[in-house]
């Protein structure tokens, strides 16, 4: 027994010497400096607005490959070449550019000085140790005056722009411009009709958005319209708003409908209110005018949310007509299912100028459908052309922020 | 306090639901105080929240720029002076043509050039047949989807069966929204639930 | 045959009183539903099941009340997990009401049998930090430096002086981000601002409807894994062996489904048979 | 003046801010700041105008005594209770714990979290209503719906397939109808800001 004891003592004294220098040399690895990155290259930052220096590396040769124990770079910056180096910012392992950036406002700590001379330095870092690269500068940053990105993006908006100046100046010219039927706008006349001849008024909604939202403005222009028809119809029309500035413009634009139809006396300004911008409040409240005030014909058109099947379902609860018509996408599934006429996405814009039969509107629908044209031969050239991997079309539409 | 604050939300809660039988007095009257509490709360945290740092400490650091929003601001409560309410219109005017002007690019990137450049995509992918097929439904949906949304043309003919095609596919999306909806629909209804049978009544749990 | 076109013109009062039975009565039963775990929270938990114990992992809770019925469930879960598997918890917020919710979620959790016996403590094993206005710069921030982003806790103590956020600088020192989202910000400006300059890994819980706009990051693998809604927080309940609050509400969901299904072909059936009726 | 102006306001403001986008440089991203912060203050001001309307036609209701009037009573008391206790304590008054969230958070978040699940309810009715196969149509609608929907019900070996079915409609047709709207609406919302811009669409202006 105690042979066997004597045995095991040895070998593990014997093994204890063995660990002991190979635990050194491995603890001398661990701080060993790693290679340093090399070919370090430093510049100003295109298509910026001038606060912003980018760097470039090769990534040390420790990293991902040789000893692999490079975990980080650091970015080091300074305003002269032997000067002090201030840390700016770090990336993992396997980056090798940074953008060194920083605030455009001169009181702002983080003020990054344009037109201004700047040395760059990367520190490769394992867990131990670092070793630094060579100085690269100077570099100097500078805003540009045009994102070369966004070209495409320019050459798009020039293009459309045109077509839509060039139909409008068309059908200014006096040229016949054909558009198709649209089913959710001949329902217009018939449910301002019902609502007439059941003495009951009419609800128009424009939807959560604000002034800013495009949707409200299509709106507001189709409210004008109907404004005009229901004047006519001596028919009372209910304007509930959820957003204060939408509220003032349906004033004005409902006021000029009545102009238009030539009973401005007929106008009443406490129809068109504000109840309050938060949803589900206005929502409610929206649900007990339709039920109180028994509203023949609703109108939901603008940018609706998750209310849009509250409304809707309402609206079949009182038995109204219901028009609705939307931008929001996730919400045209329930006015679809339970409203009697929508107006699906671009419907919705075309309306305003179906509904006003005005050629300077209908000339820009036509610049859309050209637009459209352009659209669908390159999506079908440019799948055809992907096909056989060329990426000619793929690049005429790509957009670098 | 707590046990008021539970009573008092569950009587709303039910307030609400009773509507779903007809309106009456009780939802009328939690609609009206909804109407009131949410005006007064959205007044408030804008006031907090938006007009103190926004406007009053921009003002107070002496950032004079934003004096300027404010003299467009008061331009707009002068729709309440009919006489010189027209003034309004200066800044409606600023609102909607910024935001024209900043939603064109956005909409002709973000609806018009990404969605096309998703959409160009190879009709044939080697090996993967259910790829090669889903590209094709994509690109083919794409367009007929684009076809029914022309309005120069009457829907007849070769062209109108594109459009049909086209229509048939927006009704496959709506049916597949509408589905998938009803699962986020039914969480709300549960929580309400929840509460109802859990925390006010205790019976479940 | 009367019957059947009353109930073509049924009253919808009718079917609101089968929706309302069909969501609260199976809240009564505790059902062993049959829910197959997809492969992408499979993906979340093998992830998860990966970590060491005592690994530190950032939990962001960017929602309000609006969203507890969905998101609530899948923050308990995930604590449970955590603290079950010894993994040291950081939580915070992107939305004001985050770091209330976290602790909603926590008393509910905390009080458990099993989770009592482990005697957590804050500041050693979870902490609270609160929530910072700025959205994704606030991510952006914490990719240099935490304790600056959030110098207090959300009870006013100093980020440095809690146990447990020693040697927690940046992402470098997190093993594991979680992130609970519906909408902006959320889950889409944590992928672009602490996945893709910083390769933390990321896990994320979403709403139903905010769901299909993660996917792509899920095939790209920015993101690796995610539950959709309450369904997905099933999954994770009966991936970690806990089935809680979301598989028990899956029963009143796969009741209510049912019951809208069986409307609409009742619906149909009534509406082809009274049609033939017509017809002959 | 009365008309002439805004509608250069209206292009000035429009043009620059597409000229914006396109010019990286620091003068341009100041003004736009500003631009943006303004259009905010403006719709701070703007509140004004809609608590105006909501009081001056609750009091009317209540003075008039019209039908209901008890109503606009209690939105008014509403109204009148939020904004004080919002602010007789300065920026404290809305911090956790006061009487201001107590009252958002027993009254107001359990209505709006109400009227929200409402559609549990509604999405239930709409389904019964709309889902019939009256036409091509609608039978395409139905039967996408119900596949949909089915995935959350156990259907025993069919649940596989249903659920492949499921995601493949989501991810590829559901997919390629959601880009011609999306495509659409595009067209159809830059048309409108040229329009907007060029002053062809002017009726939100009013007349006088």
């Amino acid at each position: 027994m105690r042979k066997k004891n004597l045995k095991i003592f040895l070998i593990l004294t014997f093994f204890c010497f063995l660990i002991l220098p190979l635990s050194q040399i491995l603890a001398q690895v661990d701080t060993l400096p790693p290679a340093t990155p090399t070919e370090v290259r430093a510049g100003d930052t295109p298509n910026d607005n001038g606060h912003s220096i980018t760097v470039t590396w090769k990534l040390s040769a420790d990293d991902g490959a040789g000893r692999k124990d490079v975990v980080a770079y650091e970015i080091l910056r300074s305003e002269s070449p032997a000067g002090e180096f201030v840390v700016r910012g770090m990336v993992p392992a396997g980056n090798n550019t940074y953008q060194d950036r920083g605030a455009k406002e001169k009181e702002d700590k983080n003020y990054f000085p344009p037109h201004h001379d700047f040395y760059y330095k990367v520190r490769a870092k394992t867990l131990k140790s670092y070793s630094e690269s060579e100085v690269a500068g100077p570099a100097t940053a500078y805003g540009q005056w045009f994102h070369i990105g966004k070209l495409p993006v320019f050459v798009g908006t020039l293009a459309f722009t045109i077509m839509v100046l060039t139909f409008i100046g068309l059908a200014r010219k006096g040229k016949e411009l054909y558009v198709r039927p649209l089913a959710g706008i001949d329902a217009v006349d018939d449910a301002i009709g019902r609502a007439t001849e059941m003495g009951r008024p009419i609800l128009y909604i424009l939807g959560l958005g604000t002034a800013a939202d495009i949707a409200t403005i299509a709106s507001l222009t189709i409210l004008n319209r109907i404004a005009k028809k229901t004047a006519e119809h001596k028919t009372k029309i209910i304007v509930p708003c959820m957003d204060p500035i939408v509220m003032s413009v349906a004033q004005e634009t409902v006021k000029a409908g009545y102009l238009d139809a030539g009973r401005p006396d007929m106008y009443q300004e406490e129809n068109i209110f504000y109840i309050t911008s938060m949803q589900f409040a206005y929502v409610a409240a929206v649900n007990g005018i339709m039920l109180r005030e028994k509203t023949a014909t609703n109108f939901y058109l603008g940018k609706f949310y998750a209310e849009s099947l509250i409304l809707a379902e309402t609206g079949s609860v009182a038995g109204s007509i219901q028009i609705s018509g939307t931008d929001e996408i996730a919400q045209i599934p329930f006015f679809v299912a339970a409203t009697d006429f929508t107006l699906i996405g671009e419907e919705l814009y075309a309306a305003s100028a179906y509904l006003g039969r005005e050629p300077l509107l209908l000339g820009a629908l036509k610049a859309q459908d050209l637009a459209k044209a352009i659209v669908m031969i390159s999506l079908a050239l440019g799948a055809f052309a992907a096909s056989f991997h060329l990426d000619f079309f793929l690049r005429l539409f790509s957009v670098q922020m | 306090m707590e046990t008021i604050g539970i009573w008092i939300a569950a009587l709303l809660t039910l307030g609400i639901f009773s509507f779903l039988y007809k309106d009456n007095p009780f939802y009328k009257f939690c609609e009206s105080l909804f109407v009131g509490v949410s005006a007064g709360y959205w007044f408030v945290t804008t006031f907090w929240q938006v007009f103190m740092p926004k406007l009053a400490d921009n003002l107070v650091a002496g950032r004079f720029y934003y004096i300027i929003g404010a003299i467009f601001g008061v331009m707009m409560l002068l729709r309440l002076i009919p006489k010189i309410g027209w003034i309004s219109r200066w800044s409606l005017a600023l609102v909607v043509g910024t935001t024209a002007g900043l939603y064109f690019t956005r909409y002709l990137v973000s609806n018009g050039m990404v969605q096309v450049q998703y959409t160009i995509i190879s009709l044939y992918v080697k090996g993967n047949l259910s790829q090669t097929i889903g590209n094709l439904v994509i690109v083919i949906g794409t367009f007929s989807g684009l076809i029914y949304f022309f309005f120069s043309k009457e829907h007849k003919g070769a062209f109108g069966g594109l459009a049909k095609l086209g229509i048939w596919f927006l009704m496959l999306s709506f049916g597949a929204s509408f589905g998938y909806t009803v699962m986020s629909r039914m969480s709300l209804l549960i929580g309400r639930m929840d509460f109802l049978l859990g925390t006010w009544l205790g019976l479940i749990r | 045959m009367k019957f059947l076109e009353k109930l073509l013109a049924v009253d919808r009062r009718i079917i609101f009183l089968f929706i309302a039975i069909a969501v609260a009565l199976p809240l009564f039963f505790v059902v062993k539903l049959h829910i197959e775990v997809t492969p992408v929270v499979r993906n979340l938990h093998n992830a998860l099941e990966a970590l060491p114990p005592g690994s530190k992992v950032l939990v962001s809770l960017d929602y309000d009340p609006g969203s507890m019925p969905e998101l609530q469930p899948m923050a308990e879960s995930f604590f449970r997990y955590c603290f079950n598997r010894d993994l040291k918890v950081i939580i915070m917020g992107l939305w004001p009401n985050g770091p209330i919710q976290a602790n909603v979620a926590l008393e509910v959790v905390l009080k458990e049998p099993e989770i009592m016996k482990k005697n957590l403590k804050y500041g050693i094993d979870y902490v609270n930090l609160g929530y910072t206005a700025g959205n994704e710069v606030v991510i952006e921030r914490m990719g240099s430096d935490i304790p600056v982003t959030f110098p207090k806790d959300y009870s006013g103590n100093k980020t440095e002086d809690l146990p447990l956020m020693k040697g927690v600088m940046n992402f470098n020192n997190i093993d594991f981000v979680y992130n609970l989202s519906a909408g902006y910000p959320g889950t889409v400006e944590w992928v672009l601002f602490a996945v893709d300059p910083y390769k933390v890994k990321l896990g994320a819980g979403n709403t139903a409807v905010q769901a299909p706009q993660i996917y792509p990051y899920l095939n790209s693998g920015q993101l690796v894994g995610l539950l959709g809604g309450m369904k997905g927080g099933a999954e994770f309940e009966i991936a970690t062996g806990y089935p809680a609050k979301a598989v028990r509400y899956m029963f009143s969901q796969s009741v209510a489904h049912a019951v809208i299904c069986l409307f609409i072909l009742l619906g149909n059936f009534a509406y082809f048979a009274t049609r033939k009726k017509k017809g002959s | 003046m009365r008309r002439q102006l805004p509608i250069l306001i209206v292009f000035v403001s429009g043009i620059f801010m597409i000229i914006q986008y396109f010019i990286p440089h620091e003068s341009f991203e100041f003004i736009y700041e500003y631009a943006m912060d303004w259009i905010i203050i403006i719709g701070i001001f703007a509140m004004l105008l809609g608590l105006w309307s909501l009081t001056r036609a609750s009091v009317s209701k209540v003075q008039t005594k019209a039908p209901g009037w008890g109503y606009s009573v209690m939105t008014l008391a509403g109204l009148v209770a939020m904004i004080f206790l919002g602010v007789y304590k300065g920026n404290q008054s809305i911090a956790e714990g006061t009487s201001f969230m107590d009252i958002f958070w027993n009254i107001y978040t359990p209505i709006q979290a109400t009227m929200f699940a409402l559609l549990a309810f509604y999405i239930a009715s709409a389904a019964y209503r709309a889902f019939r196969a009256r036409t091509v149509m609608s039978t395409i609608l139905l039967v996408t719906a119900l596949v949909i929907m089915l995935r959350l019900i156990p259907l025993g070996p069919l649940s596989g397939i249903n659920q492949t079915l499921a995601s493949w409609i989501l991810t590829v047709p559901n997919m390629a109808a959601k880009r011609a709207i999306w495509i659409g609406i595009g067209l159809g919302a830059t048309a409108t800001c040229l329009k907007i811009i060029f002053g062809i669409e002017r009726a939100y202006m009013g007349k006088d």
